[in-house]
């Protein structure tokens, strides 16, 4: 098995003549948690996208275990472990929260949702249709849905945004639990610092479509261009 | 007991003026019969419902109408419909005299012996058109016809005939049923350099077809003659476009016999204006419903139908003969164009086939029980 | 005079009840923010001015005028502008057609289109593309730029920070410092306990559909807030 | 953290009838079927129900594609003629045996239906309604004009052989024998609608409908459970047809006709397209009412419109959808 | 060869007329409208009535003021109550209108065919290439690009064009911007119907009136108006010429299959791009 959970290679992506990824590495280790952080409109939910199979690669590789599934659809690539959320939410406004989390359970041989409904607060509306549930609710599911069935690797797309502040602490808590105790490797595309700086083992800054540095959570916070590029006052 | 007729009929389909033109005959011809004191001294009664030219609902409909007591059936129009029910007459113990259904089947192939035609099946209109022919000077013909069974072989019928009076058929154009624009057609005929074109269209296609033809100047350059082109009702609609246009005619009000006279004359009475094709038509089916239930002295079908083969019914058009084979009537048929009688433009009779020489070949087997 | 006032305001969707019985008030010139735990009805509270829900009991006044009928350009049309919750860009439209949109109320006031695309220089660069194209947190420009472009007396703006980064959000907070000091009035709906602290002045937490607590937030810590918005 | 008790009082899901309703309620709609002939007064009336029962079965198939699939099909009438057309032509030529033909009729639309549904199920909205309409019509135009196949335009009538899997089959052209026959095959199709809906395919169904591009990153393939909808739907509608087909004894091109897939849609939604029962129920509801506008000669069509209008504007959800809220007032 | 062109732009011109009220009913509403056809038909009768009184243009007039008038009320009293329903639902709406209309036309003007004349501005041919060719017809092609290019440049420089084209992706929040979307959609559906009945009055003389006839040019419209991608003006002008030209070459070259060409073509495109050709709409 290879020592990158999932791993980026020259990943590319253009809209008409401007590049949203131009050319991006990135590697995450079996396990770890990494923060991909970076101005608005840098490019980390196309990095996501083009992870996920969501959007087209042209001209990278994408590689989850050291097994090459560029050409992979999004439903084989979740069967072999891939999971991930969205930034803007992605549900099924139709079912009830707990109808929506069985159908996921189902994809990949029954997991228990009592747990990830319970963690993720759900469990006081599993009976309410999705669409009538509040945003910050919303998020929690969208979330949850990526939860189900602890798959091995996680790309989250900003689940903390529209959460309550302590909320986001104990998202930020159960990460750090499934990748301690599960070794669930976490690619997390986050704004708020406090989650980042309190989970990540290692953070990348993305900008224009570019990697402008990778380091621990110390080293970026103390890179000067990232702060004035990105972190202002947060840093 | 009184004489009931069911009269399903096209209220509210493709053929829904045709299906009131039905109405119309039917009522005259039971007011007429009731002011007499009935037929044979039964009271006529009828009961109608819509079928939309739709054979399930036809079927549906007609159903109801013998389950309600009216036996005998007329006044469906499209030949789907007749050809739908004429397999039931027997289950459901009724008649059907068909006065519009123009397919050979329903006395052909599909014969049964509970149903009975009034009026000119399509080979009989076939047979008519070559006579007039030989006297025409045109020789290059184009031909557009609906792309349904009755267009088809009408159309190749004609290039037949056009074939055997020596002249060529320069295109032969099949159109989709109810379609809005004929100009590609209109300047197919042209290019082809026919002499006439050979229309087999109806209600709405045959009116859209004339008028575009008008605005493209077709119709005052050649020739325009058809079959089910020039009914009255098509006629009225067109106006000033349908002159001078040639077709056949199953039954026109000009139609110089007796009793015709004394039909026309009683229904202008009562309608203020001549009868149409199809109402000349239907009338002449309840003229034969009339006379076999005389005949029979009966209004029980299955007499009625004992009364009908062989028959000669005095009719509009003269005396004519039920075929014992296959249940057609023999009657005549017609050849005639439009013109200005008394003001308004009418199809007029120029050339009259006999019902002999019409008579189509008996293909009918009829499984007699 | 408050340019809005909820007074006792029971709403409801289809037969949920959701509010029950909200009262506050915004003048002209003040920061207010509105905190609250998920799902307790603050974006509704948005909603109900806006026609969205079935007022059961109780009233808003905008400008010490009762409004009697609450319909989604009323409150627009006097004076109020929302930054949504999910930020409702048109995705078809090109940004600087976003950005029109805002000046439907043709009211007059400092902010123009150049002014907004200076504020937020990536609504410049992109301008002709569809609102679709843009990220997460340009989107979330897009919405409050366009609320800038209604000139507001009231600027509404349900959690505004979320999908932005860290500068733009310090940019935000002295943006509407600023407005607030200009004589706008400012009702900002937040989780952000940074922002709300950088930003208003008073608070109010909205808990179990009524408002359970309200103060200056002079007098509160971070984690005292924190806290109201837990119960 | 404490939970959201309060937040969440908003409106809670629709449980399905229990599975033991489930059963009961079929079994008597079955014993219903089998007392039918003494319930219903006279041939005709048999004969509508009959009839009714065929629209009914075609509703419900346009009905489960929109429950299901989330697509609203205006050629439906597309398998129903399939259907029919495979019986009649078949039986009509004495190509195949009889029973083999009804097998046939039955398996081939659903078989053309679900490779359709590979190709246009990812399209959605009214552009799969027109995109359903064509192929309505095209089958429409093939059998309007291929006059060897059926006679065209006109259509063509067929005998029944004597025995169809070993009974006599005249009976299929009897008004009590169709009625009951249909009644039963009509609840047994909603009996397994309803359990297809509770099943796990057809959770995964409606997932798919409701957002599809989630589905798949939770890892399903949509294609299959899309296109297998489809074929259900067809089954049912070739039932219909071939019911229909052979109670005739009659095949015409209008059964393919959109106006039929039209009809049948104007069914489902008036009964109430978000129920299993809701489409039969609107199509035995608007069958009557048609039969009944007939009496107002031409004038039938303003009648249904101004139904349709009516019914509409009161009851958005259908008449079904009017029950169950009656019934969850009541039980207040 | 160039006649046949023309012939298909006068068709096509003839289907955007109509497709395009229903890209602007769609757009705003959200309403699949079978109505359209009969509003279309009932444009005809009213204006073949005042034609048939000898003032054709006072006709045209009329159509349009009166189903303008109707489309208003039709907004008011249908669409905007059933605004929240399932699209599903209004369609069933529209086609108990339809039903209504043609059966009150048949009252009123009976069921038999009519013709509607041309104006006397407008009748006889002019020689193309030593063919006649009806006048009519190229007015009938100058109508319809007038009214593409008065549209589109409405729809996309005016502000009522912009909110139009807002409200038509999110009428929720395009009213949250101020804009009263039920004022806005009355203006959209009256001006969709007004072009119903124009191009009702238009096609009268090409065509026959009768109740049904708005039957048999909606599935063509249809047609052009997903081809052309739901919501979209431009679309539905490609779309609309594309039919028209695939209508006539399809009856010279491919007979058999005419009737259904346009369906394939339609299939083909939304297999290439399930939003037709302009679509973004979600
Ligand atoms: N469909 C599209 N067409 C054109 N440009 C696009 C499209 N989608 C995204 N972009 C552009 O690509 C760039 C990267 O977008 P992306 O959504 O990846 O940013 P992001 O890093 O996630 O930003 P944010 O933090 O705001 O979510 C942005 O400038 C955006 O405008
Ligand atoms: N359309 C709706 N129909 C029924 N109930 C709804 C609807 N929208 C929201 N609700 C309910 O109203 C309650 C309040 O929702 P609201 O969106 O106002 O919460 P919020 O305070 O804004 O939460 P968040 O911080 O998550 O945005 C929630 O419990 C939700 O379930
Ligand atoms: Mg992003
Ligand atoms: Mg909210």
């Amino acid at each position: 098995m290879s020592a990158y959970a999932i791993e980026g290679v020259g990943l590319t992506r253009r809209f008409g003549g401007f590049a949203a990824l131009d050319g991006v590495d990135i590697a995450v280790k079996q396990g770890e948690i990494r923060g991909l952080i970076g101005p608005n409109g840098a490019g980390k939910s196309t990095l996501i996208d083009v992870l996920s199979g969501r959007a087209p690669n042209r001209g990278g590789k994408v590689l989850l275990n050291g097994e090459d599934i560029s050409d992979l659809t999004p439903q084989e690539r979740r069967r072999r472990g891939m999971a991930r959320s969205f930034q803007r939410t992605n549900i099924f406004p139709e079912l009830t929260v707990e109808q929506q989390l069985r159908v996921a359970s189902w994809a990949v041989a029954g997991a228990d949702i009592d747990e990830v409904m319970d963690e993720l607060h759900l469990t006081a509306m599993a009976d309410v249709v999705a669409a009538e549930i509040s945003y910050g609710d919303q998020r929690h599911l969208d979330l949850a849905l990526a939860l189900v069935g602890r798959p091995t690797v996680l790309l989250l797309d900003e689940p903390a945004a529209g959460l309550t502040m302590e909320e986001s602490l104990s998202l930020a808590r159960i990460l750090r639990d499934l990748a301690n105790r599960w070794h669930v490797t976490v690619l997390l595309v986050e704004h708020d610092m406090q989650v980042v700086f309190s989970i990540c083992d290692r953070v990348t800054v993305l900008h224009l479509g570019r990697s402008l540095s990778e380091g621990t959570c110390d080293e970026i916070r103390a890179d000067p261009t990232v702060v004035a590029a990105y972190l202002g006052t947060e840093a | 007991d009184p004489l009931r007729i069911g009269v399903p009929t096209d209220l509210s389909g493709t053929y829904a003026t045709l299906g009131e033109e039905v109405m119309r005959a039917v009522h005259f011809a039971v007011d007429e019969a009731n002011a007499n004191g009935g037929v044979a001294g039964h009271k006529v009664e009828i009961k109608s419902y819509d079928t939309e030219a739709k054979p399930d609902l036809a079927r549906r409909q007609s159903e109801k109408l013998v389950s309600e007591g009216y036996p005998i059936l007329t006044g469906l129009i499209a030949s789907g419909e007749g050809l739908a029910i004429a397999p039931l007459m027997e289950r459901w113990g009724s008649i059907y005299v068909s006065t519009i259904n123009k397919a050979d089947e329903l006395t052909g192939a599909n014969c049964v012996p509970g149903v009975f035609r009034v009026n000119t099946q399509s080979a009989m209109d076939a047979a008519t058109v070559k006579p007039w022919l030989a006297q025409r000077k045109e020789k290059k013909w184009a031909i557009v016809a609906a792309d349904i069974a009755w267009g088809r072989g009408s159309g190749k019928l004609f290039a037949e005939a056009v074939k055997s009076v020596g002249g060529t058929v320069t295109a032969e154009l099949y159109t989709p049923a109810n379609i809005n624009d004929f100009a590609p057609y209109i300047e197919q005929v042209k290019k082809s350099g026919a002499e006439g074109v050979w229309v087999v269209l109806a209600g709405r296609d045959a009116v859209n077809f004339a008028q575009q033809s008008k605005q493209f100047g077709l119709t005052d350059a050649i020739t325009v003659a058809g079959v089910s082109f020039t009914t009255d009702g098509t006629v009225k609609t067109l106006g000033a476009a349908a002159k001078g246009i040639y077709g056949i005619i199953n039954y026109s009000s000009t139609l110089d016999t007796p009793e015709n006279k004394a039909f026309v004359k009683a229904w202008v009475a009562k309608y203020k204006s001549p009868p149409t094709n199809f109402e000349g038509e239907t009338y002449m089916g309840m003229q034969v419903i009339y006379q076999a239930v005389q005949a029979a002295n009966s209004v029980k079908p299955a007499d009625v139908a004992k009364a009908m083969p062989g028959h000669t019914f005095d009719t509009i058009m003269g005396k004519l003969v039920m075929r014992a084979e296959d249940h057609q009537l023999l009657k005549p048929n017609y050849f005639g164009v439009v013109e200005d009688v008394d003001g308004t433009l009418r199809p007029v009779i120029k050339t009259t086939v006999s019902a002999k020489d019409v008579a189509p070949p008996v293909t009918c087997k009829m499984a007699s029980k | 005079m408050a340019l809005l006032a909820f007074n006792d305001v029971h709403a409801l969707y289809g037969r949920a009840r959701i509010l029950n019985g909200v009262t506050f008030a915004v003048d002209r010139g003040e920061r207010v923010a509105l905190v609250g735990r998920n799902g307790v009805g603050k974006t509704t509270v948005v909603n109900t001015l806006c026609g969205m829900t079935r007022i059961a009991q109780g009233q808003i006044a905008v400008n010490g005028r009762v409004m009697k009928d609450l319909r989604g350009y009323i409150a627009a049309q006097n004076g109020i502008a929302v930054v949504m919750q999910g930020r409702g860009i048109l995705p078809s439209l090109t940004v600087e057609e976003n950005l029109l949109l805002g000046t439907a109320t043709r009211r007059p006031g400092p902010w123009s289109l150049d002014k907004v695309q200076a504020l937020f220089p990536i609504l410049r660069e992109r301008r002709s593309s569809p609102g679709l194209a843009l990220s997460g947190g340009q989107q979330q420009m897009l919405a409050i730029g366009r609320a800038l472009m209604a000139n507001p007396d009231l600027l509404i703006l349900d959690e505004p920070s979320e999908g932005l980064a860290p500068v733009i959000v310090d940019e935000l907070a002295a943006l509407l410092v600023k407005l607030g000091e200009d004589g706008i009035g400012i009702l900002l709906i937040e989780q952000n306990i940074s922002l709300i602290h950088r930003v208003a002045q008073r608070f109010y937490v909205l808990s179990k559909g009524a408002v359970a607590e309200s103060g200056s937030l002079h007098d509160v810590s971070r984690d005292e807030l924190k806290r109201h918005i837990a119960i | 953290m404490s939970t959201i008790a309060h937040g969440a009082a908003a409106t809670v899901r629709r449980k399905p009838l229990a599975g033991a309703a489930l059963f009961v309620t079929t079994a008597v709609a079955l014993a219903v079927g089998v007392a039918l002939p003494w319930l219903v007064p006279t041939k005709i009336a048999m004969s509508l129900l009959a009839q009714a029962m065929f629209d009914a079965l075609l509703a419900t198939s346009v009905g489960f594609l929109i429950l299901q699939n989330g697509r609203v099909s205006f050629g439906q009438a597309a398998f129903f003629g399939l259907g029919g057309y495979s019986v009649g032509v078949l039986i009509a030529r004495h190509w195949v045996a009889p029973e083999v033909a009804v097998l046939i009729a039955i398996i081939l639309p659903t078989l053309v239906a679900f490779l359709l549904g590979l190709v246009i199920a990812r399209i959605t909205g009214v552009a799969h309604a027109m995109l359903t309409l064509a192929v309505g019509q095209a089958f429409y135009e093939v059998v309007f004009r291929w006059r060897e196949l059926a006679k065209g335009d006109d259509g063509m009538s067929f005998n029944l052989p004597r025995h169809l899997f070993g009974l006599s089959a005249s009976g299929l052209q009897d008004p009590a024998v169709m009625m009951v026959l249909a009644w039963t095959i009509l609840v047994l199709v909603l009996f397994a609608l309803a359990l297809f809906a509770r099943s796990r395919i057809g959770q995964i169904a409606a997932a798919i409908r409701d957002n599809e591009e989630r589905a798949r990153f939770l890892g399903y393939s949509t294609m299959l459970p899309r296109a297998l909808v489809y074929a259900i739907a067809a089954f049912i509608a070739a039932i219909a047809g071939v019911l229909s087909a052979c109670y005739n004894g009659y095949i015409a091109p209008q059964m393919f006709h959109w106006s039929v897939s039209g009809f049948a849609l104007i069914m489902a939604i008036i009964g109430g397209a978000k129920f299993i029962i809701g489409p039969a129920i609107g199509a035995v509801v608007l069958f009557y009412i048609k039969d009944y506008a007939g009496q107002f000669a031409e004038y039938w069509p303003a009648i249904v419109g101004i139904i349709l209008v009516v019914v509409t504007l009161t009851m958005p959800r259908g008449v079904v959808g009017l029950a169950a809220t009656l019934w969850k007032m009541r039980g207040r | 060869m160039f006649i046949q062109i023309l012939n298909g732009i006068v068709y096509g011109g003839l289907l955007y007329l109509l497709a395009v009220g229903l890209v602007l009913i769609f757009g705003l509403r959200e309403v699949v409208n079978f109505a359209h056809g009969s509003l279309f038909m009932v444009g005809a009768y009213l204006g073949f009535t005042v034609a048939a009184m000898g003032y054709w243009w006072g006709g045209l007039l009329v159509s349009v003021v009166a189903m303008a008038i109707v489309g208003c009320m039709l907004d008011a009293a249908v669409f905007r109550t059933l605004r929240k329903q399932d699209h599903i639902v209004t369609v069933l709406v529209t086609f108990g209108i339809l039903l209504i209309l043609e059966t009150t036309v048949t009252a009123i003007w009976g069921k038999a065919y009519l013709t509607y004349p041309v104006p006397r501005l407008l009748a006889g041919t002019v020689d193309i290439g030593s063919s006649p060719f009806p006048i009519y017809r190229l007015f009938v092609i100058a109508v319809s690009v007038a009214v593409a290019l008065s549209l589109s440049a409405w729809l996309r420089y005016t502000r009522t064009g912009l909110y139009i084209r807002a409200a038509s992706t999110d009428a929720r929040v395009t009213a949250m911007q101020g804009i009263n979307v039920d004022r806005l959609s009355l203006i959209v559906v009256g001006l969709g119907t007004a072009l119903a009945g124009l191009s009702g009055v238009v096609a009268g003389p090409l065509l026959s009136l009768s109740p049904t006839m708005g039957n048999y040019i909606l599935i063509d419209s249809f047609i052009v108006v997903v081809i052309g991608g739901l919501g979209s003006f431009a679309g539905a002008f490609a779309a609309a010429l594309l039919i028209g030209q695939i209508h006539n070459f399809g009856a010279v070259y491919l007979p058999w299959a005419s009737t259904v060409l346009p369906f394939l073509l339609m299939v083909a495109i939304l297999i290439w791009r399930p939003t037709g050709f302009a679509g973004s709409r979600t």
